[in-house]
């Protein structure tokens, strides 16, 4: 069994597995559990996104949550507006349809990424890894000083956004609308990683000098797949706001930040389906660990570490035998 | 005008205590090229050591002391179990093993002192004002701390260029396989750095417990400055990570002095506070951030 | 013969030491001129100097008569400034073919870079086939360029630079660590690739120079000693001192 | 590899729900983080009256699930879920603060559930999003403020100087104080959250020549900011003010002498003199061996509200209308004396001054005074209950 179609058998299976999980879930009186799945999602959804930007292009972003608690806010702000019948910036109406605040707060993360990508995407390695920090930490005291929308008390949604033909308070759609975004990126990121833009952005990671010498300057398709990055984590946090009917600055904050670099290094660097593994092994300690104990901390930092020094390419790379590029 | 002079001097000791965390990062990072996310622990652990051996014997030397001791053999353990593996993996891999390191140091504070916030006093030798600026006193153990900051830095300088531990340290980190060749025992010599900027942060720790709260997690909202600090002043670099310390101590100072006074002119006395307080919270990261685009490797990347 | 790049009293030291002094050099189409001396002579450095990778303190560089001292490193290259590297500098982790097609797409095939899939853009994959047969290179089209030997990446190099159609190629030190056979096959290569191009070769293989060189230039602490043709060169003193080391020639 | 960890995932979510007799009560609180310590004295409080009544509320038997929010909202709401969907909770309380309690009460009050609150009290749940599910046995946020507000004012100080976190709290912080102190505000300053260092705002303060200082610090903050000014020898020259949030008997502890002196508004005080209070303190003392804070004794009042409740209602929880009405006679013995519930399901009662003094050893409060009689919060009117 060479290590692909093991590798593909296991990829099949998840989905297959994730297809059929609330059902599977109601059947053993677990419902509960599927919001838990939905949340796996959203986080695989920015684990994705983000090893886009660090598996393709070496960009080792520290600032993802700017992006996350961005898209929520966006989502967040507009039903405010709608369920209290404000006016945004006292001109436009507030509304609780997906089909608006959804694509809104896509676009403004995409604003956010080009004015993100083109100040960091000066500076290379290390100092790459701090200006993003440093930005989204500005992004962070930004929201959390503006008094209308809760600062660090947060907003809440009263319900979730509307989208037509569908009810998202049920859980089990929203589960299903979770795993289309999810399926639909990975095959956004799947048609760029083979494209031929996909190829010149692994190029300038690999040999950057090269690519120089041959007149082909990477900071435009850097940007270009920054941005796509930047847009993912966007979604995934108005995914999460409506998850939750709750946003608040703590989406914005490092730790998430770092939360999400786990995601990705567990599920192994430039690995199209890292994040979705990372996130399911992540958040599935965190919630057999913190049934069993408040001190679950302890054990997951040990693990962590075990993790790191155990494998040499991310722990779901290394289960199926795949050697990071 | 003696508040602008007294508002200074508040920069300048927020700025050493700085450079004190600051300057054992970058010896790690510049040196061994180690992002060690869990400094910021090592400076908790400092801090929780002093005060509970201060309250213990009642003497607060005894109690840096014993930090400084407790310190010094954590960062040998740790870097002889985990760091040693990490030097030739990737930055990221750095970060995820160091992020475990942060919940796992987190939850052993909260195991063994409780999650409360632990009690330590200025020592009463220092516990006075000194009357620096005419009608206002400024208490005597901030001073100590910016001279103690000084000396720290004159003795890293004689260390790192007129000692031969330092000659080493300098070969080790240009050319880490040139040094094994020559017969330098570089493993020993990285755990001794490693150990030393561990030593570093817990005294930042152990002198930061009287002014701020010694409370689980306060190591990492201060790793944040530590970074910006090494990074603005560049990495691997003590004497600019000194100026960098400094020049964010004022400016976080000056900016939450005077920024908010500032929008007050022209708008209501909250919405100019809101909006200057938070202003001066960006201050540091907009600092960093001009800087790193202007000079993407920092003010000086000279040892 | 037209003259495709002309430097002028280029000039360029760090802190005291003159690295490169009052370096001119004329290269023409079709032509290859070697730069040859001992090392620490200056050649890499005034490799680096023409293509903007480091910025000359005094003089001008001018390619066709555009002036280039203001144009970063792929702005050059973009002007039709190829160059190889000391240590072969091709993708290693990527195949041979995609290493051909990354160097088609940065500027003659760049209006392919798209989000089609590769393997579907059957014109560009072709072209790279085409180069890879020229430089004998089609049966390892699929491996690693980093598993390939020694020669096979120089040539790989090469062919990539040509896929630039540049004006003016940059060889630096391409005979090294060639075995025999690489460095005959390399010699041929750059005999019928000269036609089209201007070539500056820093070589230290003197039989290689002499067999490929239509001037040679001597370069020794920083300055052009002697430029001449290559059998007045082999005979020239002040060369024969410069590399057998006399007081002056501090290496 | 993969298998068994898919298998041992798989085995959580199958946990059977043991199936239980008992009343059961979602108990969601701030457990880690450094504000670990508020959540765990609201539970012992309400554990102690538990164990106080063998295992029972008001004679009904009682299985309080205790769990960590982490002081994350989204991490509250996700517990929250959990007691209603997995344990069929239909009572629930524990919750520290404002932001977890404003993204869960609302969505668990929709819900049918009864939430009673033993400490956050933010004013939209008692103003316009105020509703008959929700109980709060603690205080309105901004109470203590107003106390304290009312009692610099009657002390004659002409001028203060505010200072508050810059997040929602610390806005309803000051705007309580102003609300009953009518002298002039020598300065207004909003700091950083989390903030570590107070000497740039302490010494605009000396500046500003005020005669009394008035500031809303939770936590960590508070420490820092009182120990640095009486380090600049501020606490000699201009007296402090503040809420009892800043000097609870654990926050004290890690303050030390600093903190003498201090005056601070609350509802409670471990010295107020009556026969509840004393038995409680003296058993917490016993059970605990520490002192118990504000939160412990909210967590008690909570407790004892709940069996009130229970025993006029004889255990049955469905009939919510009835239990609602029980719990709104709040007839129990309270250890603040006095206790009733206003229109909107917030305490009408005295508040107190607090003065801090060191007893031998110990720093500790004193009651120095009552400062408010049968005390409302301001937002009972926008409430439609």
């Amino acid at each position: 069994m060479t290590r692909l179609n093991r590798q593909s058998l296991i990829i099949g299976l998840t989905f297959l597995v994730l297809a059929v999980l609330p059902p599977l879930l109601s059947a053993i009186d677990q419902s509960y559990y599927v919001s838990i799945a939905s949340k796996i999602l959203i986080y695989a959804l920015v684990g994705i996104s983000l090893d886009l930007i660090i598996g393709q292009a070496g960009l080792v972003s520290f600032g993802h949550a700017a992006f996350f608690g961005m898209g929520g806010y966006v989502c967040g702000v507009l039903s405010h507006h709608s369920a209290n019948d404000l006016l945004v910036f006292s001109v436009f109406t507030g509304t609780n349809n997906a089909l608006i605040s959804w694509p809104l707060a896509v676009l403004v993360c995409m604003v956010l990424g080009i004015i993100i990508g083109v100040i960091s995407l000066r500076t290379t390695g290390v100092y790459f890894i701090m200006i993003t920090l440093a930005l989204a930490q500005m992004v962070y005291f930004l929201i959390i000083s503006i008094p209308q929308y809760g600062g660090e008390d947060g907003l809440s949604l009263w319900t979730r956004n509307k989208l037509p033909g569908l009810n998202l308070q049920d859980d089990t759609q929203f589960y299903y609308i979770c795993l289309a975004w999810v399926i639909i990126y990975l095959l956004i990121a799947h048609k760029l990683i083979y494209s031929s833009l996909g190829l010149m952005i692994k190029g300038a990671k690999l040999n950057h000098q090269r690519l120089i010498a041959l007149g082909h300057p990477p900071f435009k398709a850097q940007l270009m797949i920054f941005v796509l990055s930047a847009m993912g984590s966007g979604l995934a946090g108005a995914l999460m706001v409506n998850l939750t009917q709750y946003v608040s600055p703590d989406y914005l904050h490092w730790s998430l930040s770092g939360k999400f670099l786990v995601i990705v290094i567990l599920g192994g660097i430039g690995f199209l389906f890292g994040g979705l593994y990372g996130a399911l092994i992540l958040l599935g300690l965190e919630e057999i660990l913190s049934s069993y104990t408040d001190h679950w901390h302890f054990i997951l930092g040990i693990a962590l570490v075990i993790i790191v020094l155990t494998s040499k390419s991310g722990l779901y790379a290394s289960l199926v035998g795949r050697k990071a590029t | 005008m003696i508040l602008f002079i007294e508002q200074l001097f508040n920069g300048l000791q927020l700025g050493v205590t700085l450079f004190l965390l600051a300057s054992g990062l970058t010896l790690v990072f510049g040196i061994m090229g180690l992002i060690n996310l869990s400094h910021g622990s090592l400076y908790m652990v400092g801090a929780y050591v002093t005060a509970t051996v201060t309250n213990h014997t009642g003497n607060f030397f005894l109690g840096i002391c014993a930090a400084l001791v407790c310190a010094a053999i954590l960062g040998v353990i740790i870097e002889m179990t985990i760091m040693r593996r990490l030097y030739h993996r990737d930055h990221l891999y750095q970060v995820l093993a160091t992020f475990g390191l942060i919940l796992f140091f987190n939850e052993s504070v909260r195991i063994i002192w409780g999650s409360q916030p632990l009690f330590i006093d200025i020592p009463q030798s220092l516990n006075f004002t000194v009357n620096l600026f005419g009608q206002g006193g400024y208490p005597a153990y901030r001073i100590a701390i910016i001279v103690l900051g000084i000396v720290i830095l004159l003795a890293l300088f004689v260390l790192i260029f007129y000692s031969k531990i330092g000659m080493l340290t300098r070969a080790g980190s240009s050319n880490r396989e040139m040094a094994q060749a020559l017969g330098i025992n570089i493993n020993r010599l990285y755990t001794g750095i490693f150990a030393f900027g561990a030593v570093l942060s817990a005294l930042a720790g152990g002198l930061a417990g009287p002014i701020y709260a010694v409370e689980i997690g306060m190591g990492e909202s201060v790793l944040i400055l530590a970074f910006v600090v090494i990074v603005i002043g560049g990495i691997g670099s003590i004497k600019g990570s000194f100026i960098a310390a400094l020049l964010i101590g004022i400016v976080d100072t000056l900016g939450r002095a005077y920024l908010p006074a500032f929008f007050k002119t022209f708008m209501s006395a909250s919405d100019g506070a809101v909006v200057g307080g938070s202003l001066a919270s960006i201050a540091i990261y907009l600092l960093m951030a001009v800087i790193l685009v202007v000079k993407p490797q920092g003010l000086s990347s000279k040892l | 013969m037209t003259k495709l790049l002309t430097a002028v009293n280029l000039k360029k030291s760090f802190g005291g030491l003159n690295a490169v002094d009052d370096f001119s050099i004329e290269l023409g189409k079709g032509e290859i001129h070697a730069l040859i001396g001992p090392n620490g002579a200056g050649k890499s450095t005034a490799i680096n100097l023409l293509t903007g990778e480091l910025l000359a303190d005094q003089g001008s560089i001018t390619l066709e008569g555009q002036d280039l001292s203001g144009l970063s490193t792929w702005q050059r290259a973009q002007a039709g400034l190829g160059r190889t590297y000391q240590i072969t500098s091709v993708i290693n982790e990527l195949s041979v073919l995609e290493n051909m097609l990354i160097a088609l797409l940065a500027q003659t095939q760049q209006d392919q870079i798209g989000l089609t899939h590769v393997t579907k853009i059957t014109p560009l994959i072709d072209q790279a086939k085409h180069y890879l047969q020229d430089f004998d290179l089609l049966p390892n089209a699929e491996n690693l360029a980093g598993e390939l030997s020694h020669g096979e990446q120089g040539r790989l190099e090469i062919a990539m630079c040509l896929a630039t159609n540049p004006k003016v190629l940059l060889l630096d030190e391409p005979m090294s660590g060639m075995s025999l056979i690489d460095g005959k096959n390399m010699i041929a290569l750059l005999h019928n690739i000269k036609q089209s191009m201007a070539i500056l070769l820093v070589e230290h293989d003197m039989e290689a120079v002499f067999q490929l060189a239509d001037t040679v230039s001597v370069m020794a602490s920083g300055k052009i000693i002697a430029s001449d043709s290559p059998q007045i060169i082999r005979k020239d003193p002040l060369v024969i001192e410069a590399y057998l080391g006399g007081d002056d020639a501090s290496g | 590899m993969i298998a068994r960890l898919v298998i041992v995932i798989a085995s959580v979510f199958i946990s059977v729900t043991a199936w239980a007799e008992p009343l059961k009560i979602g108990f969601l609180t701030t457990l880690s983080t450094k504000a670990g310590y508020l959540g765990e004295d609201i539970r012992d409080g309400f554990m102690l009256a538990v164990e106080q009544n063998n295992g029972q509320l008001g004679g009904v038997d009682v299985e309080v699930i205790v769990k960590d929010d982490e002081r994350k909202p989204e991490k509250g709401i996700e517990v929250a879920d959990k007691f209603v969907k997995k344990d069929s909770v239909t009572l629930m309380t524990g919750i520290v603060f404002s932001n977890v309690a404003m993204a869960v009460v609302p969505k668990m009050v929709n819900q049918g559930v009864i939430y009673i609150s033993p400490n956050a009290g933010p004013s939209k749940l008692a103003g316009e999003l105020c509703h008959k599910n929700y109980f709060n046995v603690a205080w309105q946020n901004d109470n203590l403020h107003e106390a304290t507000g009312q009692h610099v004012n009657a002390a004659g100080y002409k001028s203060a100087y505010i200072l508050a976190p810059n997040y929602p709290a610390g806005k309803d912080a000051l705007a309580g104080f102003k609300r009953f102190y009518q002298g002039e505000i020598a300065g207004e300053v909003y700091t950083k959250l989390g903030q570590s260092d107070y000497s740039a705002e302490l010494a605009a303060l000396r500046a500003a020549e005020p005669e009394s200082v008035f500031f809303f610090l939770p936590g960590g903050m508070g420490i820092n900011f009182v120990k640095q000014y009486s380090q600049a020898g501020l606490n000699e020259s201009i007296p402090l003010f503040g809420p009892a949030f800043s000097f609870d008997e654990r926050i004290l502890g890690a303050v030390g002498d600093a903190a003498v002196g201090v005056m601070n508004g609350s509802q409670w005080s471990h010295d107020l003199d009556n026969e509840t209070n004393n038995q409680f303190v003296e058993a917490f003392k016993a059970k605990y061996e520490r002192t118990p804070t504000l939160y412990a004794s909210q967590g008690y009042d909570a407790a004892n509200l709940i069996a009130s409740a229970l025993a006029a209602t004889g255990g049955d929880v469905t009939n919510q209308d009835a239990f609602i009405a029980a719990l709104e006679k709040a007839e129990f013995d309270s250890v603040r004396g006095n206790f009733k519930f206003g229109s909107n399901h917030h305490p009408i009662q005295d508040i107190y001054i607090r003065e801090v003094i060191k007893d031998g050893d110990k720093v500790t409060n004193k009651l120095a005074g009552k400062v408010f009689e049968n005390h409302q919060d301001a937002y009972a009117g926008d409430c439609s209950l």
